[in-house]
Protein backbone atom coordinates (compact mmCIF):
# COMPACT_ATOMS: atom_id res chain seq x y z
CA UNK A 1 0.00 0.00 0.00
CA UNK A 2 0.91 3.62 -0.85
CA UNK A 3 0.96 5.97 1.94
CA UNK A 4 0.84 8.92 -0.32
CA UNK A 5 -2.01 10.62 -1.51
CA UNK A 6 -0.63 11.83 -4.83
CA UNK A 7 2.01 9.94 -6.41
CA UNK A 8 4.09 9.05 -9.42
CA UNK A 9 4.78 5.77 -9.55
CA UNK A 10 6.63 3.02 -12.06
CA UNK A 11 4.31 0.18 -10.65
CA UNK A 12 0.87 -1.12 -11.44
CA UNK A 13 -2.17 1.53 -9.91
CA UNK A 14 -4.58 -0.64 -7.94
CA UNK A 15 -8.14 1.66 -8.16
CA UNK A 16 -8.72 0.33 -4.98
CA UNK A 17 -5.48 2.18 -3.54
CA UNK A 18 -6.42 5.52 -4.91
CA UNK A 19 -10.40 4.87 -3.87
CA UNK A 20 -9.68 3.96 -0.45
CA UNK A 21 -7.72 7.53 0.52
CA UNK A 22 -11.05 9.29 -0.55
CA UNK A 23 -13.53 6.87 1.22
CA UNK A 24 -15.06 8.51 4.67
CA UNK A 25 -18.79 8.78 6.31
CA UNK A 26 -18.95 12.14 4.92
CA UNK A 27 -19.04 11.04 1.58
CA UNK A 28 -22.01 9.67 -0.56
CA UNK A 29 -20.18 9.66 -3.96
CA UNK A 30 -16.50 8.62 -5.71
CA UNK A 31 -15.75 9.21 -9.09
CA UNK A 32 -13.03 7.85 -10.58
CA UNK A 33 -10.97 8.93 -13.87
CA UNK A 34 -9.07 6.09 -15.25
CA UNK A 35 -6.57 7.13 -18.31
CA UNK A 36 -5.49 4.02 -20.31
CA UNK A 37 -3.42 3.22 -22.77
CA UNK A 38 -5.59 3.60 -26.13
CA UNK A 39 -4.37 1.48 -29.08
CA UNK A 40 -5.46 3.43 -32.12
CA UNK A 41 -5.25 7.73 -32.10
CA UNK A 42 -6.48 8.87 -35.76
CA UNK A 43 -6.10 5.86 -36.86
CA UNK A 44 -2.76 5.20 -36.07
CA UNK A 45 -1.34 2.11 -33.85
CA UNK A 46 0.36 2.80 -30.88
CA UNK A 47 2.35 -0.20 -29.73
CA UNK A 48 3.41 1.00 -26.24
CA UNK A 49 3.84 4.73 -24.25
CA UNK A 50 6.64 5.70 -22.38
CA UNK A 51 6.14 8.10 -19.36
CA UNK A 52 8.89 10.67 -18.01
CA UNK A 53 8.14 12.80 -15.41
CA UNK A 54 9.90 15.65 -13.24
CA UNK A 55 9.03 13.27 -10.32
CA UNK A 56 9.54 15.87 -7.63
CA UNK A 57 7.84 18.41 -8.66
CA UNK A 58 5.01 16.51 -10.50
CA UNK A 59 3.65 15.07 -7.22
CA UNK A 60 3.72 18.57 -5.86
CA UNK A 61 1.90 19.81 -8.70
CA UNK A 62 -0.47 16.91 -8.03
CA UNK A 63 -0.85 17.61 -4.07
CA UNK A 64 -1.50 21.37 -5.52
CA UNK A 65 -4.22 20.02 -7.88
CA UNK A 66 -6.23 18.25 -4.46
CA UNK A 67 -5.81 21.80 -2.79
CA UNK A 68 -7.52 23.82 -5.27
CA UNK A 69 -10.47 21.35 -5.60
CA UNK A 70 -10.53 22.20 -1.88
CA UNK A 71 -10.53 25.50 -2.67
CA UNK A 72 -13.31 25.11 -5.38
CA UNK A 73 -15.10 22.30 -3.40
CA UNK A 74 -14.28 22.31 0.42
CA UNK A 75 -15.80 18.95 1.14
CA UNK A 76 -14.12 17.18 -1.55
CA UNK A 77 -11.21 15.19 -0.78
CA UNK A 78 -9.38 13.97 -3.81
CA UNK A 79 -6.24 11.62 -4.30
CA UNK A 80 -4.13 11.25 -7.46
CA UNK A 81 -1.44 8.38 -9.08
CA UNK A 82 0.04 8.38 -12.68
CA UNK A 83 2.19 5.98 -13.87
CA UNK A 84 5.60 6.40 -15.77
CA UNK A 85 7.94 4.12 -17.14
CA UNK A 86 6.74 2.07 -20.55
CA UNK A 87 3.18 1.38 -20.61
CA UNK A 88 1.21 -1.32 -23.04
CA UNK A 89 -2.02 -0.87 -24.48
CA UNK A 90 -5.11 -0.85 -21.72
CA UNK A 91 -2.48 0.12 -18.98
CA UNK A 92 -3.71 2.55 -16.45
CA UNK A 93 -1.67 5.61 -16.98
CA UNK A 94 -3.64 7.88 -14.17
CA UNK A 95 -5.66 7.29 -11.65
CA UNK A 96 -8.14 10.37 -10.26
CA UNK A 97 -10.31 9.72 -7.04
CA UNK A 98 -12.70 12.40 -5.61
CA UNK A 99 -15.23 12.13 -2.59
CA UNK A 100 -17.53 14.23 -1.86
CA UNK A 101 -21.29 14.04 0.02
CA UNK A 102 -23.04 15.08 -3.14
CA UNK A 103 -22.66 13.38 -6.65
CA UNK A 104 -22.77 16.75 -8.48
CA UNK A 105 -19.68 18.09 -7.13
CA UNK A 106 -17.50 14.32 -7.32
CA UNK A 107 -18.16 14.71 -11.45
CA UNK A 108 -17.10 18.38 -11.37
CA UNK A 109 -14.26 18.25 -9.58
CA UNK A 110 -13.19 14.90 -11.23
CA UNK A 111 -13.52 16.38 -14.92
CA UNK A 112 -11.25 19.48 -12.89
CA UNK A 113 -8.27 17.01 -11.91
CA UNK A 114 -7.68 15.84 -15.01
CA UNK A 115 -8.05 19.01 -17.06
CA UNK A 116 -5.61 20.46 -14.50
CA UNK A 117 -2.95 17.17 -14.83
CA UNK A 118 -3.14 18.10 -18.64
CA UNK A 119 -1.83 21.59 -17.69
CA UNK A 120 0.31 22.07 -14.87
CA UNK A 121 2.31 18.55 -14.27
CA UNK A 122 5.62 17.86 -15.81
CA UNK A 123 4.58 14.55 -17.10
CA UNK A 124 5.37 13.75 -20.98
CA UNK A 125 4.64 11.00 -22.96
CA UNK A 126 6.26 9.18 -26.03
CA UNK A 127 4.26 6.97 -28.52
CA UNK A 128 6.02 4.30 -29.96
CA UNK A 129 3.97 3.46 -32.93
CA UNK A 130 5.15 0.59 -36.18
CA UNK A 131 6.86 2.94 -38.24
CA UNK A 132 8.25 5.42 -35.27
CA UNK A 133 8.00 7.11 -31.87
CA UNK A 134 7.28 10.76 -30.99
CA UNK A 135 7.01 12.44 -27.77
CA UNK A 136 3.56 13.79 -27.39
CA UNK A 137 2.75 17.53 -26.79
CA UNK A 138 -0.34 19.38 -25.23
CA UNK A 139 -3.24 17.52 -25.21
CA UNK A 140 -5.74 19.47 -23.79
CA UNK A 141 -8.21 19.22 -26.67
CA UNK A 142 -10.11 21.92 -24.71
CA UNK A 143 -7.55 24.85 -25.40
CA UNK A 144 -5.14 26.69 -27.25
CA UNK A 145 -2.26 28.53 -25.90
CA UNK A 146 -1.91 31.41 -28.02
CA UNK A 147 1.71 31.71 -27.02
CA UNK A 148 2.50 27.92 -27.26
CA UNK A 149 2.44 27.69 -23.44
CA UNK A 150 0.06 28.05 -20.73
CA UNK A 151 -0.19 31.70 -19.27
CA UNK A 152 1.47 32.08 -16.06
CA UNK A 153 -2.34 32.28 -14.48
CA UNK A 154 -2.91 28.84 -15.79
CA UNK A 155 0.03 27.44 -13.59
CA UNK B 1 26.56 27.12 -10.24
CA UNK B 2 22.66 26.36 -11.15
CA UNK B 3 21.76 22.85 -12.18
CA UNK B 4 19.58 22.38 -15.11
CA UNK B 5 16.80 19.23 -15.72
CA UNK B 6 16.51 17.78 -18.91
CA UNK B 7 13.18 16.08 -19.28
CA UNK B 8 11.84 14.32 -22.46
CA UNK B 9 12.66 15.29 -25.99
CA UNK B 10 15.39 17.91 -23.98
CA UNK B 11 17.07 14.87 -22.63
CA UNK B 12 17.68 13.14 -25.86
CA UNK B 13 18.61 15.93 -27.57
CA UNK B 14 21.13 17.03 -25.37
CA UNK B 15 21.95 13.07 -24.89
CA UNK B 16 22.23 14.07 -20.68
CA UNK B 17 19.52 14.65 -17.80
CA UNK B 18 21.15 17.68 -16.33
CA UNK B 19 23.87 19.93 -16.81
CA UNK B 20 25.68 22.67 -14.44
CA UNK B 21 25.36 25.96 -15.82
CA UNK B 22 27.39 29.03 -14.30
CA UNK B 23 24.33 31.46 -14.48
CA UNK B 24 24.65 33.27 -10.71
CA UNK B 25 22.84 36.39 -11.32
CA UNK B 26 21.44 36.16 -14.46
CA UNK B 27 18.28 35.37 -15.90
CA UNK B 28 16.49 32.02 -16.52
CA UNK B 29 16.57 33.43 -20.25
CA UNK B 30 20.63 33.36 -19.98
CA UNK B 31 20.40 29.80 -19.84
CA UNK B 32 18.73 28.74 -22.29
CA UNK B 33 20.70 30.78 -24.28
CA UNK B 34 23.29 28.85 -23.63
CA UNK B 35 21.66 25.66 -23.99
CA UNK B 36 20.41 26.58 -27.10
CA UNK B 37 24.18 26.94 -28.44
CA UNK B 38 26.23 24.14 -26.81
CA UNK B 39 23.19 21.27 -26.89
CA UNK B 40 21.10 23.00 -30.03
CA UNK B 41 18.02 22.89 -28.47
CA UNK B 42 16.05 24.76 -30.26
CA UNK B 43 12.65 24.44 -29.25
CA UNK B 44 13.21 25.48 -25.84
CA UNK B 45 11.46 28.44 -27.13
CA UNK B 46 8.23 26.22 -26.63
CA UNK B 47 8.74 25.17 -23.09
CA UNK B 48 8.07 26.51 -19.69
CA UNK B 49 10.45 26.96 -16.73
CA UNK B 50 10.34 25.69 -13.41
CA UNK B 51 12.74 27.07 -10.93
CA UNK B 52 13.19 25.17 -7.97
CA UNK B 53 10.24 23.38 -8.85
CA UNK B 54 8.06 26.21 -9.35
CA UNK B 55 6.84 27.49 -12.44
CA UNK B 56 8.01 31.33 -13.21
CA UNK B 57 9.52 33.01 -16.43
CA UNK B 58 12.57 33.88 -18.36
CA UNK B 59 13.25 37.40 -16.39
CA UNK B 60 13.60 34.75 -12.84
CA UNK B 61 17.13 36.08 -11.54
CA UNK B 62 19.12 32.55 -10.55
CA UNK B 63 21.16 32.18 -7.10
CA UNK B 64 23.83 29.72 -6.22
CA UNK B 65 22.01 26.16 -6.25
CA UNK B 66 18.91 26.74 -8.27
CA UNK B 67 17.59 24.16 -10.03
CA UNK B 68 16.06 25.09 -13.08
CA UNK B 69 14.03 23.32 -15.50
CA UNK B 70 12.74 23.14 -18.96
CA UNK B 71 9.20 21.84 -19.16
CA UNK B 72 8.00 20.91 -22.53
CA UNK B 73 4.38 20.65 -23.63
CA UNK B 74 3.06 18.43 -20.20
CA UNK B 75 0.90 15.30 -21.52
CA UNK B 76 -0.12 13.19 -18.82
CA UNK B 77 -3.22 11.41 -18.20
CA UNK C 1 -15.73 -13.13 -10.68
CA UNK C 2 -18.73 -11.79 -12.13
CA UNK C 3 -19.55 -12.56 -15.89
CA UNK C 4 -22.57 -10.34 -16.21
CA UNK C 5 -22.25 -6.77 -17.15
CA UNK C 6 -25.27 -5.28 -15.18
CA UNK C 7 -26.09 -6.94 -12.31
CA UNK C 8 -27.91 -6.75 -8.58
CA UNK C 9 -25.70 -8.36 -5.73
CA UNK C 10 -26.06 -9.16 -2.17
CA UNK C 11 -22.42 -9.35 -1.89
CA UNK C 12 -19.40 -6.46 -1.73
CA UNK C 13 -18.75 -5.12 -5.22
CA UNK C 14 -15.14 -4.77 -6.66
CA UNK C 15 -14.49 -1.52 -8.42
CA UNK C 16 -11.96 -3.74 -10.37
CA UNK C 17 -14.55 -5.99 -11.27
CA UNK C 18 -17.08 -3.61 -12.89
CA UNK C 19 -14.11 -1.50 -14.25
CA UNK C 20 -12.45 -4.62 -15.96
CA UNK C 21 -15.61 -5.39 -17.94
CA UNK C 22 -15.30 -2.13 -19.82
CA UNK C 23 -11.59 -2.03 -20.60
CA UNK C 24 -10.42 -2.20 -24.22
CA UNK C 25 -7.84 -1.36 -26.19
CA UNK C 26 -9.75 1.76 -28.01
CA UNK C 27 -10.82 3.54 -24.82
CA UNK C 28 -8.72 5.95 -23.31
CA UNK C 29 -10.80 6.65 -20.64
CA UNK C 30 -12.55 5.11 -17.90
CA UNK C 31 -15.12 7.56 -15.61
CA UNK C 32 -16.24 5.65 -12.60
CA UNK C 33 -19.11 6.69 -10.22
CA UNK C 34 -19.10 4.80 -6.75
CA UNK C 35 -22.24 5.17 -4.65
CA UNK C 36 -21.16 5.02 -1.16
CA UNK C 37 -23.34 4.71 2.23
CA UNK C 38 -23.37 8.65 3.79
CA UNK C 39 -23.11 9.05 7.53
CA UNK C 40 -24.97 11.94 7.46
CA UNK C 41 -27.84 13.81 5.57
CA UNK C 42 -29.40 17.04 6.94
CA UNK C 43 -27.91 16.76 10.25
CA UNK C 44 -29.20 12.89 10.57
CA UNK C 45 -27.27 10.31 11.49
CA UNK C 46 -27.84 7.26 9.58
CA UNK C 47 -27.03 3.62 11.26
CA UNK C 48 -27.02 1.66 8.37
CA UNK C 49 -29.24 1.45 5.30
CA UNK C 50 -31.33 -1.39 3.96
CA UNK C 51 -31.55 -1.61 -0.09
CA UNK C 52 -34.15 -3.79 -1.77
CA UNK C 53 -35.05 -4.35 -5.27
CA UNK C 54 -37.40 -6.12 -7.47
CA UNK C 55 -34.13 -8.60 -9.23
CA UNK C 56 -35.07 -9.30 -12.71
CA UNK C 57 -36.59 -5.70 -13.66
CA UNK C 58 -33.53 -3.90 -12.05
CA UNK C 59 -30.83 -5.91 -13.87
CA UNK C 60 -32.98 -5.19 -17.02
CA UNK C 61 -33.22 -1.40 -16.45
CA UNK C 62 -29.60 -1.27 -15.78
CA UNK C 63 -28.76 -3.06 -18.95
CA UNK C 64 -31.21 -0.47 -21.11
CA UNK C 65 -29.61 2.14 -19.43
CA UNK C 66 -26.29 0.79 -20.96
CA UNK C 67 -28.55 0.64 -24.48
CA UNK C 68 -28.99 4.05 -23.61
CA UNK C 69 -25.81 4.62 -23.45
CA UNK C 70 -24.83 3.21 -26.81
CA UNK C 71 -27.22 5.54 -28.60
CA UNK C 72 -25.84 8.40 -27.31
CA UNK C 73 -22.67 7.64 -27.57
CA UNK C 74 -21.91 4.64 -29.99
CA UNK C 75 -18.22 4.25 -28.47
CA UNK C 76 -19.31 4.07 -25.20
CA UNK C 77 -19.37 0.61 -23.16
CA UNK C 78 -20.48 0.66 -19.90
CA UNK C 79 -20.93 -1.78 -16.50
CA UNK C 80 -23.00 -1.30 -13.80
CA UNK C 81 -23.61 -3.35 -10.44
CA UNK C 82 -26.06 -2.34 -7.66
CA UNK C 83 -25.39 -4.06 -4.04
CA UNK C 84 -28.98 -4.65 -2.10
CA UNK C 85 -29.06 -6.04 1.67
CA UNK C 86 -28.29 -4.37 4.24
CA UNK C 87 -25.14 -1.79 4.25
CA UNK C 88 -22.83 -0.04 7.23
CA UNK C 89 -21.57 3.17 6.49
CA UNK C 90 -19.03 3.91 3.29
CA UNK C 91 -20.13 0.62 2.15
CA UNK C 92 -20.30 0.34 -1.81
CA UNK C 93 -24.05 0.44 -2.91
CA UNK C 94 -23.37 1.39 -6.87
CA UNK C 95 -20.50 1.27 -9.37
CA UNK C 96 -20.79 2.28 -12.45
CA UNK C 97 -18.40 2.59 -15.14
CA UNK C 98 -18.18 3.52 -18.55
CA UNK C 99 -15.27 3.66 -21.22
CA UNK C 100 -15.16 5.67 -24.27
CA UNK C 101 -12.04 6.67 -26.64
CA UNK C 102 -12.02 10.57 -25.35
CA UNK C 103 -12.39 12.07 -21.69
CA UNK C 104 -15.27 14.52 -22.12
CA UNK C 105 -17.78 11.50 -22.98
CA UNK C 106 -16.90 9.12 -20.01
CA UNK C 107 -17.71 11.67 -17.47
CA UNK C 108 -21.04 12.81 -19.61
CA UNK C 109 -22.17 9.03 -19.74
CA UNK C 110 -21.25 7.79 -16.25
CA UNK C 111 -23.41 10.99 -14.98
CA UNK C 112 -25.97 9.96 -17.82
CA UNK C 113 -25.64 6.22 -16.24
CA UNK C 114 -26.68 7.66 -12.16
CA UNK C 115 -29.28 10.00 -13.05
CA UNK C 116 -31.09 7.32 -15.26
CA UNK C 117 -30.56 4.69 -12.21
CA UNK C 118 -32.19 7.31 -9.69
CA UNK C 119 -35.02 7.46 -12.08
CA UNK C 120 -36.17 3.88 -13.80
CA UNK C 121 -34.44 1.59 -11.78
CA UNK C 122 -36.85 -0.21 -9.47
CA UNK C 123 -34.52 -0.37 -5.76
CA UNK C 124 -35.37 1.00 -2.91
CA UNK C 125 -33.36 2.46 0.15
CA UNK C 126 -34.65 2.36 3.90
CA UNK C 127 -32.41 4.25 5.95
CA UNK C 128 -32.38 3.24 9.38
CA UNK C 129 -31.58 6.19 12.25
CA UNK C 130 -31.11 6.24 15.72
CA UNK C 131 -34.90 7.37 16.25
CA UNK C 132 -36.30 5.74 13.34
CA UNK C 133 -36.18 4.12 9.77
CA UNK C 134 -37.97 5.12 6.65
CA UNK C 135 -38.05 3.94 2.99
CA UNK C 136 -36.97 7.14 1.14
CA UNK C 137 -38.55 8.35 -2.27
CA UNK C 138 -37.43 10.02 -5.06
CA UNK C 139 -33.57 11.55 -4.93
CA UNK C 140 -33.04 13.13 -8.06
CA UNK C 141 -32.41 16.37 -6.31
CA UNK C 142 -31.94 17.78 -10.26
CA UNK C 143 -35.88 16.99 -11.13
CA UNK C 144 -38.91 17.62 -9.78
CA UNK C 145 -42.25 15.04 -10.78
CA UNK C 146 -45.27 17.07 -11.10
CA UNK C 147 -47.29 14.32 -10.91
CA UNK C 148 -45.51 12.47 -7.77
CA UNK C 149 -43.93 10.00 -9.80
CA UNK C 150 -42.01 9.92 -13.47
CA UNK C 151 -43.64 10.74 -16.76
CA UNK C 152 -43.88 7.86 -19.40
CA UNK C 153 -41.08 9.40 -21.67
CA UNK C 154 -39.05 8.92 -18.83
CA UNK C 155 -39.29 4.90 -18.17
CA UNK D 1 -55.37 -15.07 -11.90
CA UNK D 2 -52.28 -12.17 -12.23
CA UNK D 3 -49.66 -12.37 -9.74
CA UNK D 4 -48.89 -8.88 -7.88
CA UNK D 5 -45.61 -7.98 -6.53
CA UNK D 6 -45.23 -5.95 -3.69
CA UNK D 7 -41.63 -4.02 -2.84
CA UNK D 8 -39.98 -1.87 0.13
CA UNK D 9 -42.76 -0.21 1.90
CA UNK D 10 -46.36 -1.94 0.41
CA UNK D 11 -44.36 -5.07 0.98
CA UNK D 12 -44.13 -4.43 4.93
CA UNK D 13 -47.56 -2.77 5.54
CA UNK D 14 -49.06 -5.68 3.61
CA UNK D 15 -47.33 -8.03 5.18
CA UNK D 16 -46.32 -9.88 1.81
CA UNK D 17 -44.06 -9.99 -0.94
CA UNK D 18 -46.52 -11.20 -3.60
CA UNK D 19 -50.75 -11.74 -3.99
CA UNK D 20 -52.60 -13.28 -6.66
CA UNK D 21 -55.80 -11.02 -7.70
CA UNK D 22 -58.47 -12.35 -9.98
CA UNK D 23 -58.07 -9.46 -12.23
CA UNK D 24 -57.89 -11.06 -16.11
CA UNK D 25 -59.38 -8.84 -18.46
CA UNK D 26 -59.12 -5.31 -16.03
CA UNK D 27 -57.20 -2.84 -16.23
CA UNK D 28 -54.24 -2.48 -13.80
CA UNK D 29 -56.43 0.26 -11.85
CA UNK D 30 -58.45 -2.50 -11.16
CA UNK D 31 -55.60 -4.29 -8.60
CA UNK D 32 -54.71 -1.11 -7.12
CA UNK D 33 -58.17 -0.57 -5.84
CA UNK D 34 -57.97 -3.92 -4.49
CA UNK D 35 -54.94 -3.83 -2.74
CA UNK D 36 -56.33 -0.74 -1.78
CA UNK D 37 -59.40 -1.67 0.08
CA UNK D 38 -58.29 -5.05 1.17
CA UNK D 39 -54.22 -4.02 2.08
CA UNK D 40 -55.05 -0.56 3.14
CA UNK D 41 -52.07 0.22 0.59
CA UNK D 42 -53.38 4.09 0.48
CA UNK D 43 -49.92 5.08 -1.09
CA UNK D 44 -50.22 3.06 -4.30
CA UNK D 45 -50.97 6.31 -5.91
CA UNK D 46 -47.57 7.56 -5.92
CA UNK D 47 -46.50 4.30 -7.14
CA UNK D 48 -45.50 3.21 -10.81
CA UNK D 49 -46.59 0.28 -12.15
CA UNK D 50 -44.75 -2.46 -14.37
CA UNK D 51 -46.50 -5.48 -15.96
CA UNK D 52 -44.39 -7.97 -16.97
CA UNK D 53 -41.24 -5.92 -15.85
CA UNK D 54 -41.56 -3.08 -18.58
CA UNK D 55 -43.60 0.24 -17.35
CA UNK D 56 -46.61 0.52 -18.03
CA UNK D 57 -49.88 2.76 -17.24
CA UNK D 58 -53.33 1.79 -14.84
CA UNK D 59 -54.99 1.57 -18.26
CA UNK D 60 -53.31 -1.80 -19.21
CA UNK D 61 -55.39 -4.86 -19.34
CA UNK D 62 -54.02 -7.82 -17.66
CA UNK D 63 -54.00 -11.08 -19.15
CA UNK D 64 -53.86 -14.10 -17.54
CA UNK D 65 -50.45 -15.14 -15.82
CA UNK D 66 -48.99 -11.60 -16.17
CA UNK D 67 -47.17 -10.35 -13.47
CA UNK D 68 -47.59 -6.74 -11.85
CA UNK D 69 -45.26 -4.97 -9.84
CA UNK D 70 -46.28 -1.85 -7.73
CA UNK D 71 -42.89 0.26 -7.93
CA UNK D 72 -42.75 2.92 -5.07
CA UNK D 73 -40.75 6.05 -5.93
CA UNK D 74 -36.99 4.34 -6.30
CA UNK D 75 -33.86 5.35 -4.53
CA UNK D 76 -31.12 3.32 -5.90
CA UNK D 77 -27.46 4.98 -6.31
Amino acid sequence: MESKQFWITEKFISIDDVVKNVVRPEAGAINTFIGTVREFTKGKRTLYLKYDAYVPMAEKKLAQIGDEIRGKWPEARCSIAHRIGELSISDIAVVIAVSTPHRADSYDASRYAIERIKEIVPIWKKEHWEDGEQWIGDQLESKAYPSGHPEQEDL
Amino acid sequence: MVKVLLFAQFQEAAGTESVDVDAVGQPVSHVKSVLKENYGLLDLDNATVAVNQEYTDMDTELKEGDTVAFIPPVSGG
